[in-house]
Parts: structure tokens; C-alpha cells; sequence
């Protein structure tokens, strides 16, 4: 097929048209969800298809309006960013039908999809961008519209949290895009090549110029994407949002950022830099500390949502962790656990969705006996705990036991600990919900499963959650390649 | 004294960085929720203008192109705060909407009142 | 307590910022970095590439027309997002 | 010699699907989900024993998967060990499940019982038939954690704060058991059995690497120090469930010791370092203890639960001892006590079952109205103390030339100081059953008359038999396999 | 002489922006901000970015403000 | 309430204001100025109107619709003119060689630059109307006492 070279810009292209279209047929609520599906599912096809050409045929440049780089604007897909785009659109199409069909928290659905196709948009263009600046318009798109996914909610606290979020989202791109204007100071490029390339030359000139561009940069990120101590904002911002926000934002958004932060280390920056600079040793203390005080957060809380939402904090932690460590397989495993944790975090928040609708407890407390009246429900809430604590057979085991690897292969044995005890940590707070819910005394209060229709797409990650725990190989060719390109 | 006259030099880039310290200032410490929204116009437009400087050469003219010139100023920082600014604006009426709901809410756009007014409710 | 903390880290990075200021390429000078990346073939070419003369438009329009996409985007999310917060949902206006 | 055979998977496959087959008829059919539960135990069985010819050729079998789950990947292997364990551990669970398709009528929660005994079942066959440590791990894992529905089984406070423990020390373990597979990996490149051990250094990490495993086996095993949730989970669980776990799942931990010591880190790196010197000292003091407070205990299954602490102990002993001999009788009190511990828990069962009298004060003239199930118990109970010519005693004669050839006789007393006390629990309860004059409990209603159901008394009385004769049989197979094993263990060493 | 009054503008800037974050009243405080960006878009005009300059006057000075006055005739004019 | 001097004010502002607008957004590739500035000056216009007309009998006020209609209108186009390129066989939003470039210096020139422009210009224009009429009055009818 020969569009699909175009395949790059043309799963954003079709989720912005998606996204426009839907106010004009927002009185017709099947027209609203068959474009809004129908967007999603066009845009996994060309993600699938595009991976595949990118894991036959090497990295796709797509110069964007026919000018070559660095004069254009060049979307660069490599197997990085087809990997990114692929997990997004998977799990995205799985969260959009959930949004779909399944209980309804906000008032008026059309508007709601029509930020979440511009969301899910706006984070494909984001994986994909190859120009520092496109990368920061992509940013802004996403941030303005996770913020917005959370407020249309529209109780007091999640308008609240929104607005806490916002501030700290602004002062992050305000952060952003003083690095940004800072690098071009010194290098006159938007590309990301070419910075690369030309900072070789001047970054000797401009040090501190350049020192300070990363830093800001590197805040600006790290306010994004929740990492310790910058993650302030997250738990309420998740755990106030609606259950399809909170599954997008916490399995997908918080990731989008990590993966745009790694692409611009190893396509603007260069891999000097993380010998040059003791990033690695930042990342290995900001990612203990999350691990913990996520960890250690999440245990204190009654909230089942704000449960998730310290989870995944410590889940953040990880995928730093990776590449922290900075060995191979510690690299491999965090970028599996960028997929993992994408669909455990993802399954976790929306079966506890399913769960507070239809029996309307969301304390952990009162949760006692509830897994007898909604078995399935619980079922997949289980097997998500399973994969966050790292059962084996399970998703969540795979990314640990990469990451394990990878500490000893880094001869950081105390990290290997790490991992295991947070593990261990993990299961502290998650099997006590699930005994207390299956075995625990029966409350008067009433619920059942709901329908197939909103039970499918927890299902459907349940089952990803075992497939990706038994099969990880699937997944091997495209998260070796994704190390390399970090270790050569 | 080289130090005094590189910054007097610089001049743009020194005021746009104090300026990005006022706005990110106001931003964290004001209470009043408008007055943050302000703060982060300021850090914005003190990006602006900081992309503006770096764009600026000396003796340049404007760059629509036209006959007898000679030295245009650099147009790529200019097309880039285009974008900046109306992502700024986007921002800024949503926090603008968000800030009318929370005071729909709570009566107030104090921050430490509404955060009382929260815990009160919750304890 | 909170604030006098803030004023005191945000006075050291201004600081750090001046210092930076220091270092940066001069001002006005045409032999900044800025200068001597992809900025000559946009005054060159424009009017030959795109027929506008106004090279600013001629850049966000069509050499970075992918970014202008992106910023009419912004826009759309603050419309939808400012709607959606008040009302719920367009359907309402 | 080695030969592929994928058939290996079968044992583990056909329970694992047919678990979940149970679950979806369950709930329709009682009789065809009751069945189902027999048949998956029976598949195990005859999918193992028809390998016999093979394994008695000294042929060991093969399967690997090394594209599934990289970089470890998957693999199962078969020798005289692992065909010893499966066997045993198939056939017991045949007829503990044939007991529980009666005994379990009376309880609750049906549906969930036999589905998560046959994956267990599958777990446990995954464990002994596995051929590295990370196959290893995944069934072991899955056995620990589907094995924790059946502890908590009754759901009272007491079994949900026993299970509370038991979880909370499996993961404990799992996690320990992680580490130190990773650090094997890491430092040998490879995870899988090999005779003579994988190429290791013995430097630190290989130390608590080994630490990681003690603690992860100790535990499963109920060795000392980390022996704390076994008398709280046995006792608790129903009757079939405290069979399957003290007879069989706490072998699979020493199971697990054995591949470590000898395949993992070898004969000579132990030797070379002497590692063993910890597992020994633990071992006896987990024979000592265990026996100890067995004698304190009135509740019946406690009581066995402890015992089942101290019987542990002679495996554990057998393995640190690096004695040929002493591992012979290792490998046969995993049967041994397999057979011994799940003929005792389910005369107790029936017991209960019939009379619903858990404290042995009150067994008084049990012997008398409960017959066939008592005379069970006792012939079980003497093989525990180990009176010849019963399986219990072959073990304990090995294991003590095995310490005599390590040149201690310390060890020997201890066997025998242990054996003593065995008696004193034993004795007396069987003593008072069958002659006791119970004064306070003459004016109550006598015991009931034997009152238990044929699928009950059925398997109790094969594994009675099974006890009295395979020692008297001209061939014991048993041993020849125990022999054969602990030989090939031993063969790498010059 | 030109210098000296970009340097006035620069110093205006500054100043605008510390009363902007004073000022109790917001109402003023949306006005010095509107003011503050239009002083803004004549040093662009001064750099020579009249497109810049245009728009942020437009959108800067005009949209903005507009906005703001929006929201302040719903949420009260006093800090409190 | 109904102020004469507002009204005569608008009538010759209102016209005036629009004039400009559009005479910014047709010469954005000519001369300073373009799709956002040219927008935001008729958006305002549309403001001025709206308030001056507020409280007058005639409801000369602007459907919220209608704004909506030029938001999307406007995103279309961009979204069409870039999937142009593609039709073409060239590259998403290619301008050279699919749209007419023209004479450099006419207004008739520069192809998609002109066209999305206008795009651009119409959506502005109905977003930041919109945007304001919203904050000022959005979502009122629930608050009880406005």
C-alpha cells in the first residue's frame, strides 16, 4: 500500500479529523461513538502497519509538506517511537471503547471524546516528532487536553485538581520551552539531527547554556511525567478524573513524556551527554525515591483510586530506573514496562471504575465481601494486582525480571534488591484488598457485574496482561532494538 | 567590568530571564488564583521576548522580502513564538474557565481558602 | 515560610540565569549560532518555494505548517475544554 | 544420555487446562466436575509413569522452550528424581482427590476447591518436572499462590489470618528465590539443572544467591526459623488440603534444595566452601523442635504439623550431609513421608469427619468403633516412628550410614532421639484408642460407628498398604529409583 | 538616543510586570498587564518582528485582557 | 439598557474593526500580520458587537453555533489542504506543486498559504469569540444568582 509511508502523520491526521468532526454530530450519540471508534481502530491499524515496515525497513523519516530536513518539519519514526505508537494505539482503542460503552461520568459524551481523540493525537504526534519545537507544540495539545479530560468531570475536586495540575503543567512548559529556545540559541536548529550534530561543535562554547537547557528541560519533564519529587500534582489529578481519564492519563500520558524526554536525549543531546553529565545517578536517586514514597504512599490510602494513582508514581520510578541503569537490559526492561504498566495501570482503573459505579464504595475499607457479587470485575482487578506485584506469568513480572537482570548487569546489585522489596511492597497493599473482597464478611451493599458490553475491554486487558506475561518475545525484536539505541 | 558590559550587551536576554523570575514567582506564590494566571502570561510573553532577542541581528530588517535590503533579522523565532502565543492564550483560557468553576464552587479564588474550605469539608 | 523558600531558590536561579546571560552569544551579532542554521535558506528561497513574501508566513504556513496544525489544535482544545468545563458538553450551547 | 521428548508438558498441560474446564462445568455438573478432578490427578499419573521404561534405561528426557519468556526461557526434564517426585506427587494427589470428592460434600464453596487443587496439582508437576530454576519458579509460584485458596478454605478468622501469614511468607520466598535466580543468571549466563553444577564463583553474590535459596525452599519446607505458618496453615485447611500440602507440597521445597545443592551450585563448590555446614545445623535443630512441641499439641492436625516440621528435617539432613547414602534416604523419605503424612492426615480427616473430635484427649475408644481408619492411622504412625519393616525405617537406616559415613554420630543420636519422641506422640494416642478406658466420656454418646464413605476409605487403606509392603516387595522400586537418583547426582564427582 | 528609550520600555516592562503581581485590585492589575503587553509588542516592533508584534497586540493586549475582564465580572474585582 | 452612544460607536467601529481584520488576514503573506492576529481582530469585532448589542431589544446577538461552525470550518480546511498533498502522491501539507504558487507579491498567491490562512482566520475569529462569550457567560444559567 503505498500510503503508508504517509502512515506517520496520518494517524494523527486522522484522529484530529476524528476530533473535529465530533462536535458537528454530537446530537447523534451512535454516529458520535462509531467515528470516535472507528478513529481509534484506523489508527491501530496504521500504527500495527507502520511498526512493521519500521521493523522491515529501518527507521521512516517523513518529511512533512515535502521539505527535507532540517528546513521541514520531519517526523521521525524509529523503532522507538513505532514501539510507543503501537502500545498508545493499542491500549488507547481498548480505553476508547471502555469511554464508549461504559459507565457514563461526564455529562455530555461528545465533547469528551472529542478531547480524548485530540489527546491520543496529540501523544502519537509527540512519540513520533523528530523537531524539538513540533515536539513542544504536541506537548502543549496533550497537556491542555489532560487537564481538560480530568475537568469535565466537574465535581469540586476535580476542578481543583485540574487547576493545581495546570499551574505545575505551565510552569513545566514555561521550563520546556526556555530549553528549547535556549538550544536554539547555541545551535540555530529545530531539528533534532542536526542539533545533535551541531552541538558537537558548540557545545564547548556555551556550556552553561547548554547545562541550564537541560536542566530546565529536564524539570519540565519531570514535572510531566510525576517523577519524585515533582509528582505533587498526580494523585488527585488522577484519582479526581473520570475512570477513562484516569486509565489514559496514568497508563499512557505520564509515559508519553518519559519516552519524548529519552528521544531527546538520544537524538538531540547524544549519548555523550550521559557521560558527560550524572544523569544516570539522578535517575537512579529520583526513581528510589518514587519507588518508596509511591509505594509507601499508596499503602496509607483508603481511596482505591488514589491507591492507583501513588501506584503509579512507583511505576514511574521503574521505567527510570531502566534507564538509570543503563545496561541493556535494564533499558529493555523499562521500555517493556512502559507497555506493561501501560496495560496493568490501565485494567487496575478501569475495573476499580466498574467497581465504584456499580456499587458506588470506593473506600478500600468497605470493599470487604464485594468480590463475591462481581466476580469478573474482580477477577480482572486481581489479575492487574498480580501483574503490578509482579506474579510471575504475568506482565509485570517480565518488566521486573528485565530490570532485575539489568541491575546485576550494571553490578548495582542493591537495585536488584530494590526492585524485589518494592515488590514485595506492592503486594502489602494490593492482596489485602483482594482477600478482604473475595473472602472477606459480605456488606449489605448491593452490586453485580455489569454487561459484557463494559466488561469487554477489562477482559480484553486481562487477557493482554497474560498474553504479554507468557509472550514477551512478541514484544523482543522492538525492545532490543529500542535498547541499542541506547547502548551501542 | 567585561562581565557589566556583556550584560548591558545582553540586555534583552538579562530583562526576559527577570522576567520569567517574576512570572514563575507569582505563579507559586500568589494565593489568588487570577494572579497566578497572570504570572504564567508573564513567564510566557518574557519567553517571547527572549526568542524575539535571539532572532534580532544588528542593522536587520524586517523579513518580507523586498528590494535594496540587505540584512533581514532571523524569521525562524518569530514563527516559532507565533505558535507560542496562542498555545499561551489556549492556556490561559482554560485556566480563566477553570478558575469561574472554582469560584462557582467555592465562592473564592483564594488558594489557601479553598484548600481550608476542602479539608474542612472532608474532616 | 513556603514563600520566603520559593523567593529564596527562585533569586538563586535568577543567579544562575544572569551568569548564563553572561555566557550567551551577543546580542544582535550576526554571527550567533542562531544565525547560521537553516535561517538563510528561508530569507533565500521563500518566495521562489512558496510565492509569499512575507517570509514569517511563508515559514509557519508551509515549511512548519505541520507546528501551525498543532497550534490550531491548541486552540480547538481550548475551545472544546472551556465549553466541555462549564457546560459539560457542547451539546448544551 | 539425553532425548527430547515433548510429552513432558502433558503432565503439566492437561491439569492446567482441565482446571480451568472444572471451573466452567462446576457449576452446572457436580458429578462430571468431581470427575474431571479425578481424571486430571489420573492423566498426571499415567502421563508420567509411562516414561517408566525410559527412565529405568537411564535415559534422561528433554524439553525446551527457550523462545518463550526470554532471556531464560522455558525447559522440562525428566530424570530419576524428578520421575520419583512426579510419580509420587500424581499418585497421592489421585487419591487424595478421590477422598475429597467424598469428604468435601459436607463443605462450601465446592466450585472453588477442586478447580484450584488441580491447578495446584498442575503447579507442583510444573515444579518437579521443570528443568531450570526459572521454570522452576513460575509453577512454584503458581503452586504457592492458587495453593493459598485451598488454606483458606473455610474462610474462618483463623484460617483468613493462617493464609494471611502463609501469603505473605511465599511471597517472601518467591521474591528471595528471584533474586537469587537472577544472580545466577547473571553470573553462570544460564538457569538451567546441570549435573555437577553450573560454572559459579563462589564469591558473594553466589552466597546469597544460596542464602536466597535457603530461605525460599526453608520456607516452603517449614525448615526452622521460617517454619511459622506451617502448624497455623495445615491445621486449618480441610482435611484432603492439609494432606496435599504436608505430604506433598512441603517435599517440593526440598525438592527444590536438591537441584540447588547439587545441580545448581554442585558437589565440589559445596564441599569447596562448605556451605552445607548451615543446612545441616538448621536441619537438626528443625528435627529436634519440630518433634518437640509435636508432643505438646492436642489438636490432632497440629500435631501432625508439626511432626511434618520434624520429618523435614531428616530430608533437609540428607541433603546437607553430601553423603551418597544420606541423599538416598533423603530422596526416600520424600516418598516415604509423602506417604506416611497423607495417611495420617486423612484417617484424621475421617475421623473428624465421622466424629467431628479434632483433640487427640478425646479419642479415646476410637479405635474400637472406627476400625479400618484407626488401624490406617496406626500403621502410618508406626512407619513415622520407624519400626522396621515399614517405609518409614528404610529412610531413617539410610539416612543414619549416610551420617556415619560423614564420620558423625552426633547425627545418629539425633535420629534416634527423634524416633523416641515420635513414639511418645504416636504411642499413646494409639494406645488409648484401641484400649483406653475413656472415664469422661462414657456417660456421652458413644463414638459413632464407622460411618465413612468408601471413596474415603479406599485410598486410605492403598496408601496403608502401600506402607506395609513396598518394603517387603523383592523389588522395591521406590528405592531403586531413590538409589539410582542419588547415584546420578553423585556420578559427576570423580 | 533610540537605545535610551528601548531601555525606558525594557524598564517599563519590569515595572509593569512587579505591579501586575501587586496590585490588589485586579481589575488594574488586567489593565497594567494589557498595557505590559503592548509595551511588549513595541519593543518586538523595535526588534524588527512586526508579525510578532501584531499578533501579540491582537491576541496579547486585546484577546487576553478581554478574557480575563470575563472572568473577573464573575469571580469579583478584589483580591482578597 | 440601551446606550445610543455605544450603538453609534459600533456602527462605525464594528465595520471599521472587520475591515482591518480582513485586510490583515489577506496580506498574511504579504505583509505583517496573518490567520492569528487577522482572526483575533474580527473575533474582537464580533465581541464589541455582541456587547454593544447586548441588552438591545432586536437580539442581535450571535449563535453560539455559528461560531462553532467557523472553529471547525476552519480546522477542516487545514486538515483538507494537508490531506491534498497526499491525494497528489506528494507529502502530507505540500504546498509546491500541488496548489498554485502564483506571481510572489500578488494577493493571489502562495497556494495553501492563503487558503489556510483564511482557515486559520475564520476559526480564530470564532474561537476567540467564543472563548469569551463562554467565561462570560457560560454555563450562568446553573449558578442561580447571575
Amino acid at each position: 500500500m503505498p500510503s503508508l509511508i504517509h502512515a506517520p502523520v496520518l494517524i494523527v491526521a486522522v484522529l484530529l479529523l476524528a476530533a473535529f468532526v465530533t462536535p458537528l454530530i454530537g446530537k447523534r450519540p451512535a454516529t458520535v461513538n462509531a467515528v470516535f471508534l472507528g478513529a481509534g481502530l484506523v489508527a491501530f491499524v496504521l500504527s500495527l502497519s507502520m511498526t512493521v515496515r519500521v521493523l522491515a525497513q529501518g527507521t521512516l523519516s517523513y518529511p512533512v509538506g515535502g521539505w527535507p530536513a532540517p528546513y521541514g518539519i520531519v517526523v521521525l519514526v524509529d523503532v522507538f517511537a513505532a514501539y510507543s505508537s503501537l502500545v498508545l494505539a493499542t491500549v488507547a482503542l481498548i480505553i476508547f471503547w471502555f469511554a464508549a460503552f461504559g459507565p457514563r461520568e461526564v455529562r455530555h459524551n461528545g465533547a469528551y471524546f472529542t478531547l480524548i481523540l485530540l489527546l491520543t493525537a496529540a501523544m502519537q504526534g509527540m512519540v513520533m516528532a523528530g523537531d524539538l519545537f513540533n515536539l513542544f507544540v504536541f506537548i502543549e495539545i496533550s497537556s491542555l487536553a489532560a487537564i481538560a479530560i480530568i475537568a469535565i468531570k466537574g465535581t469540586k475536586e476535580s476542578v481543583e485538581a485540574s487547576f493545581r495540575y495546570l499551574v505545575l503543567s505551565a510552569l513545566g512548559s514555561g521550563g520546556l520551552l526556555f530549553g528549547i529556545a535556549l538550544i536554539f540559541m547555541i545551535t540555530g536548529h529545530l531539528n533534532m539531527d542536526y542539533i545533535r550534530t551541531t552541538l558537537t561543535v558548540t557545545a564547548e562554547q556555551y556550556p552553561l547554556n547548554l547545562l541550564t537547557s537541560i536542566g530546565l528541560m529536564g524539570v519540565g519533564f519531570g514535572v510531566k511525567a510525576a517523577l519524585f519529587p515533582m509528582h505533587v500534582w498526580l494523585p488527585d489529578a488522577h484519582s479526581n478524573a473520570p475512570t477513562a481519564s484516569s486509565a489514559l492519563l496514568s497508563g499512557l500520558v505520564v509515559k508519553v513524556y518519559i519516552i519524548a524526554l529519552m528521544r531527546i536525549t538520544y537524538l538531540a543531546l547524544g549519548l555523550e551527554i550521559f557521560e558527560l553529565l550524572p544523569i544516570r545517578h539522578l535517575f537512579l536517586a529520583l526513581s528510589t525515591g518514587a519507588l518508596i514514597v509511591g509505594s509507601v504512599f499508596a499503602m496509607v490510602q483508603d481511596n482505591v483510586k488514589r491507591l492507583l494513582a501513588f501506584s503509579t508514581v512507583a511505576q514511574v520510578g521503574y521505567i527510570f530506573l531502566g534507564f538509570g541503569l543503563f545496561s541493556q537490559r535494564a533499558i529493555e526492561g523499562g521500555v517493556l514496562h512502559i507497555l506493561n504498566h501501560a496495560v496493568m495501570k490501565s485494567l487496575l482503573f478501569l475495573a476499580a471504575g466498574v467497581i465504584i459505579h456499580q456499587s458506588g464504595i470506593k473506600r478500600l475499607s468497605q470493599f470487604s465481601g464485594l468480590g463475591r457479587k462481581m466476580p469478573l470485575t474482580f477477577v480482572a482487578f486481581t489479575i492487574g494486582a498480580m501483574s503490578m506485584v509482579g506474579v510471575p506469568g504475568t506482565a509485570g513480572f517480565i518488566s521486573k525480571l528485565y530490570l532485575a537482570l539489568g541491575a546485576l548487569d550494571a553490578d548495582m546489585l542493591i537495585f536488584a534488591i530494590l526492585i524485589l522489596i518494592s515488590s514485595l511492597l506492592n503486594a502489602a497493599y494490593y492482596f489485602p484488598i483482594i482477600i478482604s473482597a473475595f473472602f472477606g464478611k459480605e456488606s449489605d451493599a448491593g452490586a453485580t457485574d455489569p454487561a459484557f458490553v463494559v466488561l469487554a475491554p477489562v477482559a480484553v486487558l486481562a487477557g493482554m496482561v497474560f498474553f504479554f506475561g507468557l509472550f514477551p518475545s512478541i514484544m523482543v525484536p522492538l525492545v532490543r532494538q529500542t535498547a541499542l539505541l541506547f547502548v551501542r | 567590568m567585561a562581565i557589566i558590559e556583556r550584560l548591558y550587551t545582553n540586555i534583552y536576554y538579562l530583562v526576559s530571564v527577570v522576567l520569567f523570575i517574576i512570572g514563575f514567582h507569582t505563579m507559586l506564590t500568589h494565593n489568588n488564583l487570577l494572579k497566578k494566571i497572570m504570572g504564567m502570561n508573564i513567564m510566557d510573553t518574557s519567553l517571547f521576548l527572549f526568542f524575539v532577542a535571539i532572532g534580532y541581528i544588528r542593522g536587520g530588517q524586517a523579513p518580507i522580502l523586498r528590494e535594496g535590503v540587505m540584512q533581514y533579522v532571523n524569521p525562524v523565532p518569530s514563527a516559532l513564538i507565533l505558535t507560542g502565543i496562542v498555545i499561551s492564550v489556549s492556556f490561559t483560557a482554560f485556566a480563566l474557565a477553570l478558575v469561574v468553576l472554582l469560584h462557582k464552587h467555592y465562592g473564592t479564588i483564594d488558594a489557601d481558602k479553598i484548600i481550608a474550605l476542602r479539608s474542612k469539608r472532608h474532616a | 515560610m513556603r514563600k520566603t523558600l520559593t523567593t529564596a531558590v527562585l533569586l538563586g536561579l535568577l543567579v544562575l540565569l544572569t551568569l548564563m546571560v553572561v555566557e550567551m552569544p551577543l546580542y544582535g551579532d550576526p554571527n550567533a549560532p542562531a544565525h547560521q542554521g537553516i535561517m538563510q535558506k528561508y530569507l533565500d528561497d521563500s518566495a521562489r518555494d512558496t510565492g509569499a513574501i512575507n517570509t514569517i508566513a511563508a515559514i509557519i504556513i508551509d515549511y512548519r505548517a505541520y507546528d501551525t496544525l498543532g497550534e490550531a489544535t491548541v486552540l480547538f482544545v481550548a475551545v472544546i475544554a472551556v465549553t466541555a468545563a462549564l457546560y459539560g458538553g457542547y451539546e448544551h450551547a | 544420555m539425553q532425548a527430547t521428548s515433548y510429552a513432558l508438558t502433558l503432565p503439566v498441560m492437561v491439569p492446567l487446562l482441565l482446571a480451568v474446564v472444572i471451573y466452567a462445568v462446576g457449576q452446572r455438573s457436580w458429578q462430571l466436575r468431581n470427575g474431571l478432578s479425578v481424571a486430571a490427578a489420573l492423566s498426571s499419573f499415567l502421563l508420567v509413569v509411562q516414561h517408566y521404561r525410559t527412565i529405568m534405561a537411564d535415559v534422561t528426557l528433554v524439553a525446551e522452550f527457550p523462545e518463550l519468556l526470554p532471556p531464560l526461557g522455558v525447559s522440562f526434564r525428566m530424570d530419576h528424581l524428578g520421575f520419583l517426585v512426579a510419580a509420587v506427587v500424581s499418585f497421592v494427589w489421585l487419591l487424595v482427590t478421590i477422598y475429597s470428592t467424598a469428604y468435601m460434600v459436607k463443605e462450601h464453596a465446592k466450585n472453588r476447591y477442586y478447580p484450584f487443587s488441580v491447578l495446584t496439582l498442575a503447579g507442583a508437576m510444573g515444579v518437579v518436572l521443570s528443568g531450570d530454576l526459572f521454570t522452576f519458579f513460575l509453577f512454584f509460584e503458581m503452586m504457592s499462590l492458587s495453593a493459598y485458596v485451598l488454606v483458606i478454605h473455610e474462610e474462618t478468622a483463623a484460617a483468613m489470618r493462617a493464609g494471611y501469614r502463609y501469603l505473605i511468607l511465599t511471597i517472601i520466598g518467591g521474591l528471595a528465590l528471584l533474586f537469587s535466580i537472577i544472580a545466577v543468571f547473571h553470573q553462570a549466563g544460564g538457569v538451567t539443572f546441570t549435573p555437577g553444577g553450573l560454572p559459579l564463583e563462589a564469591d558473594g553474590l553466589a552466597f546469597f544467591a544460596y542464602l536466597g535459596f535457603l530461605i525460599g525452599f526453608g520456607i516452603k519446607a517449614g525448615m526452622v526459623p521460617l517454619h511459622v505458618w506451617l502448624p497455623e496453615a495445615h491445621p486449618v485447611a480441610p482435611s484432603p488440603a492439609s494432606a496435599l500440602l504436608s505430604g506433598l507440597m512441603l517435599k517440593i521445597g526440598a525438592f527444590g534444595l536438591i537441584r540447588v545443592v547439587f545441580q545448581v551450585f554442585g558437589l565440589e563448590m559445596m564441599e569447596a566452601t562448605k556451605w552445607n555446614d548451615l543446612l545441616i545445623l538448621l536441619a537438626a535443630i528443625t528435627i529436634f523442635l519440630g518433634s518437640a512441641v509435636a508432643i505438646t499439641q492436642d489438636d490432632i492436625k497440629r500435631r501432625l504439623a508439626y511432626s511434618s516440621v520434624g520429618q523435614m528435617g531428616y530430608i533437609l539432613l540428607g541433603i546437607g550431609l553430601l553423603q551418597e547414602r544420606a541423599l538416598i534416604g533423603a530422596i526416600f523419605h520424600i516418598f516415604a513421608h509423602a506417604f506416611m503424612k497423607s495417611s495420617l492426615f486423612l484417617a484424621a480427616g475421617a475421623i473428624i469427619y465421622n466424629t467431628g473430635k479434632r483433640k487427640v484427649s478425646d479419642w479415646v475408644g476410637m479405635g474400637r468403633s472406627m476400625l479400618i481408619t484407626m488401624s490406617v492411622f496406626t500403621v502410618a504412625a508406626l512407619s513415622m516412628v520407624g519400626v522396621p519393616p515399614l517405609v518409614g525405617f528404610v529412610s531413617k537406616w539410610e539416612l543414619a550410614l549416610g551420617a556415619l559415613d560423614a564420620g558423625s554420630v552426633a547425627f545418629v543420636i539425633l535420629l534416634l532421639l527423634s524416633s523416641l519422641m515420635n513414639f511418645i506422640y504416636y504411642f499413646p494416642l494409639i494406645q488409648n484408642a484401641f484400649f483406653g478406658e475413656g472415664l469422661a466420656h462414657t456417660a456421652q454418646a458413644q463414638p459413632k460407628r464407622e460411618n465413612v464413605p468408601l471413596a474415603m476409605l479406599v485410598p486410605m487403606v492403598v496408601l496403608a498398604a502401600v506402607i506395609l509392603i513396598i518394603d517387603l516387595l523383592p523389588y522395591n522400586i521406590a528405592l531403586e529409583l531413590a538409589e539410582r537418583a542419588a547415584h546420578s547426582l553423585f556420578l559427576t564427582v570423580k | 538616543m533610540l537605545a535610551a528609550i528601548n531601555l525606558l520600555l525594557l524598564l517599563f516592562l519590569v515595572v509593569c510586570a512587579i505591579v501586575v503581581a501587586r496590585t490588589k485590585d485586579l481589575l488594574s492589575a488586567t489593565i497594567i498587564f494589557s498595557a505590559y503587553s503592548m509595551v511588549m509588542s513595541i519593543i518586538w516592533q523595535q526588534l524588527h518582528s512586526p508579525d510578532v508584534a501584531i499578533t501579540e497586540a491582537a491576541i496579547g493586549a486585546g484577546a487576553t485582557s478581554l478574557l480575563f475582564l470575563a472572568a473577573i465580572s464573575r469571580t469579583g474585582r478584589h483580591e482578597e | 439598557m440601551h446606550d445610543m452612544i455605544l450603538e453609534m460607536l459600533g456602527r462605525v467601529l464594528i465595520p471599521a474593526t472587520q475591515l482591518f481584520g480582513a485586510y490583515i488576514l489577506f496580506h498574511g503573506h504579504l505583509s505583517p500580520g496573518g490567520g492569528f492576529s487577522g482572526g483575533t481582530i474580527i473575533g474582537a469585532s464580533f465581541i464589541f458587537y455582541s456587547l454593544v448589542y447586548r441588552f438591545s431589544a432586536k437580539k442581535h446577538r450571535l449563535r453560539h453555533e455559528t461560531s462553532l461552525w467557523f472553529e471547525i470550518g476552519g480546522a477542516l480546511i487545514y486538515v483538507g489542504a494537508g490531506l491534498v498533498g497526499i491525494l497528489f502522491g506528494r507529502h502530507f501539507l505540500t504546498n509546491q506543486g500541488v496548489f498554485p504558487i502564483g506571481e510572489p507579491g500578488r494577493i493571489w498567491s502562495s497556494g495553501m498559504i492563503l487558503l489556510v490562512t483564511l482557515g486559520i482566520g475564520a476559526k480564530v475569529a470564532g474561537t476567540v469569540f467564543k472563548l469569551f462569550q463562554e467565561l462570560l457567560e457560560g454555563g450562568a444559567e446553573q449558578d442561580g444568582h447571575h
